[in-house]
């Protein structure tokens, strides 16, 4: 267990989040393959905090990052799905595509 | 060698829900595997001595945020029942994309030779996070709490029912916006 | 401040007084009367200090100075403004407040039907063009010379333009504006010059004889603007569409004589170039007899006046050419008493008929004696009949110009003299002698006093003006001596003539053309310099204009359009782009994002 | 007191604007009277700031700074110089009238009568402050709140689609008050970024940390860099002067605007391009500044007579002045250009004289456009007899334009001309007076086809006198012009200081001060001997 396991399986999870992201159709779907992503960011975190921790205080900053992280991982769950109600309610569904007002 | 075949075998259970969760044909069944993917990571926190965040990912992911994505699921779902279906497309594209970003972030990491040559640090307990959140960072922890305070009203507001007729307190609608709509540019009212 | 300053301020500062008070009070301005008789109150003024002032100049040739700072630029004063007396302006002075004075006083007459409004209007312009005049007059430098001048010009317009109902008097006041702020750019550059060559604007300086003849020729476009000399005359003859007294006032007294006032004052410049005193010898020389045989053929009263005004002018400006100022300065001063007591004179005979036309006049001496009488002495002055003061003026001019350029100034002027005497016996013997030719004519009477007085005084002056020939030519330093020469004899034969000739032809009531003055009158109506200036402004300024306008609105603001149209359309071409599937966009970040990974390791 | 001065005067407005935003919407008076207090504060200090400058001491006086970015070396920093005075007087008048002009605005007033303020407190900033950052600043201010005025407030009209760039009609409805308003502030905001990079090129190259221009001026810039700078300030601040080719935002802008905005735009907005060239183009980069003369000069005597000549041919009331403004913002960067303290001067004169000229202009050209209903000239006439008071006006504002002495455009002109024949550049003045001859001709046929001719036809329902508060902006600015015409002495021994102190810094050599003390005509020679050489 070394850092550089920690941080491929961390990346791993990453690439898995990205492929949710590129391929899932329904935005619940995306929205569970972000939670992948913040996770594996987390894990990160964690892991410096473990393998590397800064010289300066008790060695506790990473995990007090991930900690905000999770506070903001909360807080993005929390808008993204009142977002995806709202596309339900005007779409009656909740494929991605349908949240297209962007497009030109 | 046991914490890395440890270390190993969480890291391959922890990938392989993770790819459940965005293979699964069943939102509920992708949601529930998330729920498994972010208990694993808890281990994995725990096995990294973390074990403060390791409860709180168990609480506020597993027991929050997956619960709280599961309602979404089943609240926008098209049918009654526990089969939500998920479809999934370009799955070559995201092969390629998913294979690259790995491919490229391992690249790195393998090409970075003094990652493993650290020492063991002393143990974080939960009072050093408890001092480091209350007084070192105090000022960002007040941030995140009012963020999130924003973030709950912001929920609440975006997905709130609007009924079109009703006035909502605090909304007036004015007349000046129909006026201001007339001030826009002119590159606006492109004519096709 | 010495006592002739103190008198000539307060003969210039009066009116201005009065203009500014019934500017800023146009509940006093639009009733009339009052403003009239304030008007003609601060005229009294001025014209007393004025009369003091060349009183107290008489047997005096020094100047008397005073001036303030004007304009400062790089910490020290490039422009004063002030006074100067000398006998030039004291005598100058006198003549304008006294030909103003008379011509408000008949105004009060005249213009009695006016609205109160505009009566009231109207006596606003006569005290600011007294003021501008009077400005003018005791300028101690160039520059504020310019600066009377620009004003007189800018009462002009106004005055001329006063029945701005009338689409003809809006065109005459415009034509009149333009054609001498034309000639005007002439002064900016002579000043400008001036400036450049010497640091001052001062007319008594010394100047390289190249700068001085650009100069003085710079000037004198100027004054062939304002005097109405050939080709810049155009504007005169339109003037008259002004009411009659300021006709008299400006455009035949002070006004149009500014321009020899100039030459007089800026005659130290003059003098150092001789190629400047022979254009204008040769210009004024035509320019008299050209608007002489102009003068010929004209029917209507004020056109015969105006056009005797500019072929007058011709002589002051050949005498000055002549290097005879003071012969250019008597005949102004004693022109200005006659030709406004022709052109009051006319007003009341046009007050009493309704129109400018002599054929619609006739006989009018027996209605209105005083009225004839006036005319009569102002054109016997006028066509040089001896013991009249247009005589001996006449004579010093011709015995000025007599010896220049192998004697044809002298004979043209000869020439014109007797065609002067000739016109002017014409409009006498078909106005005022004869049957009368219309009905107004025959109901025609006298008009009140305030107009009979004014014609008085002048008649008075117009006759005596003559004989103070000598103590004038003290006033200005310069010896006088009167002879009846030759050339008094010649050209006093001449004038007779000419009236007995208009005699022959006009006396008794014969109105028609002869066959002569048909051809001239022909040529008059081709009005050919007028349409050269015509084609000049619709076919050439405006054409050009209206290039330079489309030129901006679709060329130079086309391309800033373009630039506009461009930027637009590369974004509506760029627009697909933005498919609006969010999944595309994180492609898109995915593929920066390894691309930047990939840059920074394999770097 | 009078140390912070000059902040009361900038900073009037911007609390009046703070006020009105905070005013209710239908307190109509409140808001006028609030905007007319602050513009009052604002006249009263430009007069107080304009008689306790010491003239004889010069220089900068009345100083206040701030420090605002400390870090960086930025101060909000005020000081008065010989040219600060009148402009801020200009200033003053200008939003003195524009405030009375706008009385009788109906629609937003509060919206609008905050914009105005808060324009014009960006405008006295620009003319007081001594930090190039904070003067940018005060610019933007300044020339931004120009876009919501056009747009909301303005008036539309319709340009016939036609020429090589007809395409352009298909996007965009030219002549429209937004087309108008979008113009203006984008060839204007353009110009602005061209500022901002000669703005950070300075600082940089100076190396003294600090936006203060006194200390800017003292570094040494190399020439090639100068050179470089120098069309960049001179194009960026001239889009706003109207410098040949960038004008055309001028008369679209100007001729959609709302009275009162016209007024400042054209009376005093342009003005900030010009001064800008000047105090910081010029001053700051003097070997630039004379490398560049000879191309400045040239455009601005094409914009005299362009100006003039597309005025000639211009139907449209609004039009006619705007184009007008074009050419005389064109003598301003004509003196600017000689180099010599006299067209300096005349450019700084010139800056007041055409700002309350066109102001006057601006004021009446609203009063008659809100009775007519029309700005089309050919269906004029005969409006004098209606309302002879604004003809009266019309025709002085015409004969300041046209530079008849005794008004503010005569002295202001013939300074520049003096400037540019002294420094033996006839091709410009030629040009330059040939355009004061051009503008005879125009501004006198408009009136002509205004006011004069048989009375008005009946399809004019509403023609009448101005009354009330109608009557402050001619009467006010009226008064200025002849002031300033009769006695320019008012200004001009402010405005020369300056000019001298800022010149110093741009000729390299500057010229000895001559000691004798010319006296012009009145020298001893009389004529009285003259006239016998």
């Amino acid at each position: 267990m070394t850092l550089s396991h920690c941080l491929l399986l961390a990346s791993a999870l990453f690439a898995v989040g990205v492929y949710g992201i590129l391929t899932r159709r329904q935005i619940v779907a995306v929205l569970l393959s972000i939670e992948l992503m913040a996770n594996a960011a987390n894990l990160v975190f964690v892991s410096f905090s473990r393998f590397r921790p800064s010289m300066s205080g008790s060695g506790a900053q990473g995990q007090i990052f991930a900690l905000f992280s999770l506070a903001l991982t909360v807080a993005e769950v929390a808008v993204g799905l009142a977002i995806v109600i709202l596309v339900y309610r005007a779409h009656g569904d909740t494929r991605i595509d349908l949240a297209s007002e962007m497009k030109s | 060698m046991t914490a890395s075949v440890g270390f190993g075998f969480m890291a391959a259970c922890t990938l392989v829900s993770a790819i459940f969760v965005v293979r699964s044909k069943n939102l509920i069944r992708a949601a529930l595997w998330l729920g498994a993917t972010l208990l694993l990571t808890a281990a994995l926190y725990a096995m990294l001595d973390a074990s403060f965040l390791a409860g709180v990912q168990v609480l506020l992911y597993v027991g929050g945020i997956s619960t709280l994505l599961i309602f979404g699921v089943m609240m926008t779902r098209k049918h009654e029942g526990l089969v939500v279906e998920a479809e999934t497309v370009n799955v070559p594209r995201g092969v390629f994309a998913a294979g690259a970003l790995f491919g490229g972030v391992a690249a790195a990491i393998k090409m970075t030779p003094e990652l493993d040559s650290g020492v063991r640090p002393p143990v974080v307990t939960a009072n050093d996070l408890g001092r480091g959140l209350l007084i070192d960072h105090v000022l960002a922890f007040e941030v995140v709490s009012l963020l999130l305070l924003v973030a709950i009203i912001g929920a609440v507001v975006i997905a709130r029912k609007r009924d079109p007729g009703a006035e909502v307190p605090g909304f007036v609608r004015r007349p000046l916006a129909a006026k201001a709509s007339s001030a826009k540019p002119v590159a606006n009212e492109v004519s096709p | 401040m010495s006592r002739p300053i103190t008198l000539a301020l307060v003969a210039t500062l009066t009116p201005a007084l009065v203009a500014l008070f019934l500017a800023a009070t146009p509940f006093i301005r639009r009733r009339g009367a009052p403003a009239a008789a304030l008007t003609v109150l601060g005229s009294v003024v001025s014209f007393g200090a004025a009369v003091m002032l060349l009183l107290s100049r008489l047997g005096q040739t020094g100047t008397e100075l005073f001036t303030v700072p004007w304009i400062r630029s790089s910490a020290r004063v490039i422009a004063e403004a002030g006074v100067h007396v000398d006998g030039v302006s004291a005598s100058m002075l006198a003549v304008v407040c006294f030909v103003a004075l008379c011509v408000q006083v008949f105004s009060l007459g005249y213009m009695h039907d006016e609205p109160p409004a505009d009566f009231g209007r109207y006596f606003t312009y006569h005290a600011l063009f007294l003021f501008s005049m009077n400005v003018l007059v005791i300028a101690p430098n160039l520059l504020q010379l310019f600066v009377g001048w620009e004003l007189v010009g800018v009462t002009s317009y106004l005055l001329i333009g006063f029945y701005y109902k009338k689409p003809s008097a809006a065109h005459a006041a415009v034509k009149a504006f333009w054609v001498t702020k034309f000639a005007d750019m002439g002064i900016l550059f002579a000043l400008l010059s001036l400036f450049v060559a010497t640091g001052t604007f001062a007319w008594n300086v010394k100047l390289e004889p190249a700068v001085a003849t650009a100069v003085t020729m710079l000037l004198f476009l100027g004054v062939v603007g304002k005097s109405a000399q050939f080709p810049l005359h155009v504007w005169l003859p339109d003037a008259m569409e002004g009411p009659t007294p300021v006709s008299a006032l400006l455009h035949a007294a002070t006004m149009v004589a500014a321009g020899v006032f100039l030459v007089v004052r800026a005659d130290p410049l003059f003098v150092q170039s001789p190629t400047t005193r022979t254009v204008m010898l040769v210009l004024g020389a035509v320019t008299a007899l050209f608007a002489a045989l102009l003068a010929l053929v004209q029917t209507d009263i004020k056109k015969v006046l105006a056009y005797s005004t500019c072929s007058q002018l011709g002589y002051m400006v050949a005498a000055l050419g002549a290097g005879s100022v003071l012969a250019g300065f008597f005949h102004l001063t004693t022109h200005a008493f006659f030709k406004a007591l022709l052109f009051l004179a006319a007003g009341s005979a046009i007050h009493a008929v309704h129109s400018n036309e002599i054929g619609k006049m006739g006989g009018l001496f027996k209605k209105m004696p005083l009225t004839g009488a006036a005319f009569a002495i102002g054109a016997l002055a006028l066509a040089g009949v001896p013991g009249l003061s247009g005589f001996f003026s006449k004579d010093l001019v011709l015995e000025g110009v007599e010896h220049k350029l192998h004697h044809v100034p002298y004979v043209i002027l000869l020439a014109t003299a007797f065609l002067t005497a000739f016109y002017m016996g014409k409009v006498v013997f078909v106005a005022f002698f004869g049957p009368p030719s219309s009905e107004q004519a025959k109901h025609a009477h006298e008009p009140g006093w305030s107009m009979k007085l004014p014609l008085v005084a002048l008649a008075v002056l117009a006759v005596v003006a003559g004989y103070f020939a000598a103590p004038f030519a003290r006033l200005y330093g310069e010896p006088y001596h009167f002879h009846f020469g030759v050339g008094a004899a010649v050209a006093a034969a001449l004038g007779l003539g000419g009236i007995a000739l208009a005699w022959t032809m006009f006396g008794g009531g014969k109105r028609e053309n002869p066959q002569v003055m048909v051809t001239v009158e022909r040529i008059a109506q081709s009005r050919a310099v007028n349409r050269l200036y015509e084609f000049g402004y619709r076919r050439v300024t405006l054409a050009m204009a209206d290039a330079f306008a489309w030129f901006d609105r679709y060329v130079i603001d086309g391309m800033i359009n373009w630039l506009g149209y461009f930027t637009i359309d590369a974004g509506r071409r760029a627009r697909p782009m933005q498919t609006g599937f969010a999944p595309d966009y994180v492609l898109a970040v995915v593929v920066g994002a390894v691309s930047l990974a990939a840059w920074a390791v394999l770097r | 007191m009078s140390s912070h001065l000059l902040s009361i005067i900038v900073g009037a407005p911007a609390l009046a604007a703070l006020i009105v935003i905070f005013l209710p919407e239908n307190g109509k008076l409140a808001i006028r009277v609030t905007s007319l207090i602050a513009a009052t504060i604002s006249l009263i200090g430009s007069i107080v700031a304009l008689r306790g400058y010491d003239k004889v001491a010069g220089g900068q006086q009345m100083v206040e700074s701030y420090p605002l970015i400390p870090s960086l070396g930025v101060h909000l920093s005020f000081a008065l110089d010989g040219w600060g005075g009148p402009l801020l007087l200009l200033t003053g008048v200008i939003i003195f009238a524009g405030v009375l002009a706008s009385w009788t605005l109906k629609t937003r007033d509060k919206e609008y009568f905050a914009l105005l303020l808060i324009l014009v407190a960006g405008v006295f900033g620009v003319f007081v402050t001594q930090d190039l950052l904070v003067f940018f600043l005060f610019y933007e201010i300044a020339v931004l709140p120009m876009y919501l005025l056009i747009g909301i407030w303005g008036a539309s009209h319709a340009v016939p689609r036609a020429g090589p760039f007809a395409r352009a009609w298909d996007f965009f409805k030219v002549g429209d008050k937004q087309y108008a308003a979008m113009k203006l502030t984008l060839m204007l905001l353009v110009g602005s970024a061209a500022i901002l990079v000669a703005i950070f090129a300075l600082y940089l190259k100076a190396g003294v940390n600090s936006f203060d221009l006194g200390l800017l001026q003292k570094a040494k810039y190399d020439t090639d860099l100068q050179i470089i700078l120098f069309p960049l300030l001179w194009l960026g601040f001239g889009s706003l002067a109207g410098v040949f080719p960038f004008h055309t935002w001028s008369p679209d802008g100007h001729a959609s605007a709302p009275t009162a905005v016209s007024m400042l735009h054209a009376g005093v907005l342009m003005k900030l391009g010009a001064f800008g060239v000047m105090r910081v183009g010029m001053v700051l980069l003097p070997e630039g500044a004379r490398f560049w003369v000879p191309v400045v000069g040239a455009v601005a005597a094409i914009n005299v007579l362009y100006g003039a000549y597309c005025a000639m041919s211009q139907t449209d009331l609004k039009y006619i002045i705007a184009y007008s403004s074009v050419s005389h913002m064109g003598v301003v960067m004509l003196g600017a250009a000689t180099l010599t303290p006299e067209g300096w001067n005349g450019a700084v004169f010139q800056m007041v004289a055409h700002g309350i000229m066109t102001g006057m202009f601006f004021a009446l050209v609203g009063l008659v456009y809100e009775r007519a209903h029309t700005r089309a000239v050919p269906k004029m006439g005969g409006f004098a007899t209606v309302m002879p008071g604004v003809a009266a006006f019309f025709t002085l504002a015409c004969m300041s334009s046209l530079g008849l002495p005794g008004t503010a455009g005569f002295v202001s002109e013939f300074l520049v001309f003096l400037g540019a024949w002294k420094a033996g550049h006839y091709l410009w003045a030629i040009p330059g007076v040939l355009g004061a001859f051009v503008t005879a001709i125009y501004v006198l046929k408009a009136t002509r086809a205004i006011f004069w001719g048989p009375g008005p036809s009946h399809d004019f329902h509403d023609l009448s006198e101005a009354k009330g508060t109608e009557w402050a902006a001619p009467i006010v600015l009226g008064v200025c012009l002849l002031l300033f015409g009769l006695w320019p002495r008012v200004l001009l021994d402010h405005i020369d200081p300056g000019s001298g102190m800022y010149l110093n810094k741009v000729v390299k050599a500057p010229a000895p001060a001559p000691a004798v003390h010319l006296t012009s005509g009145a020298s001893p020679l009389s004529l009285t001997g003259g006239n016998a050489p």
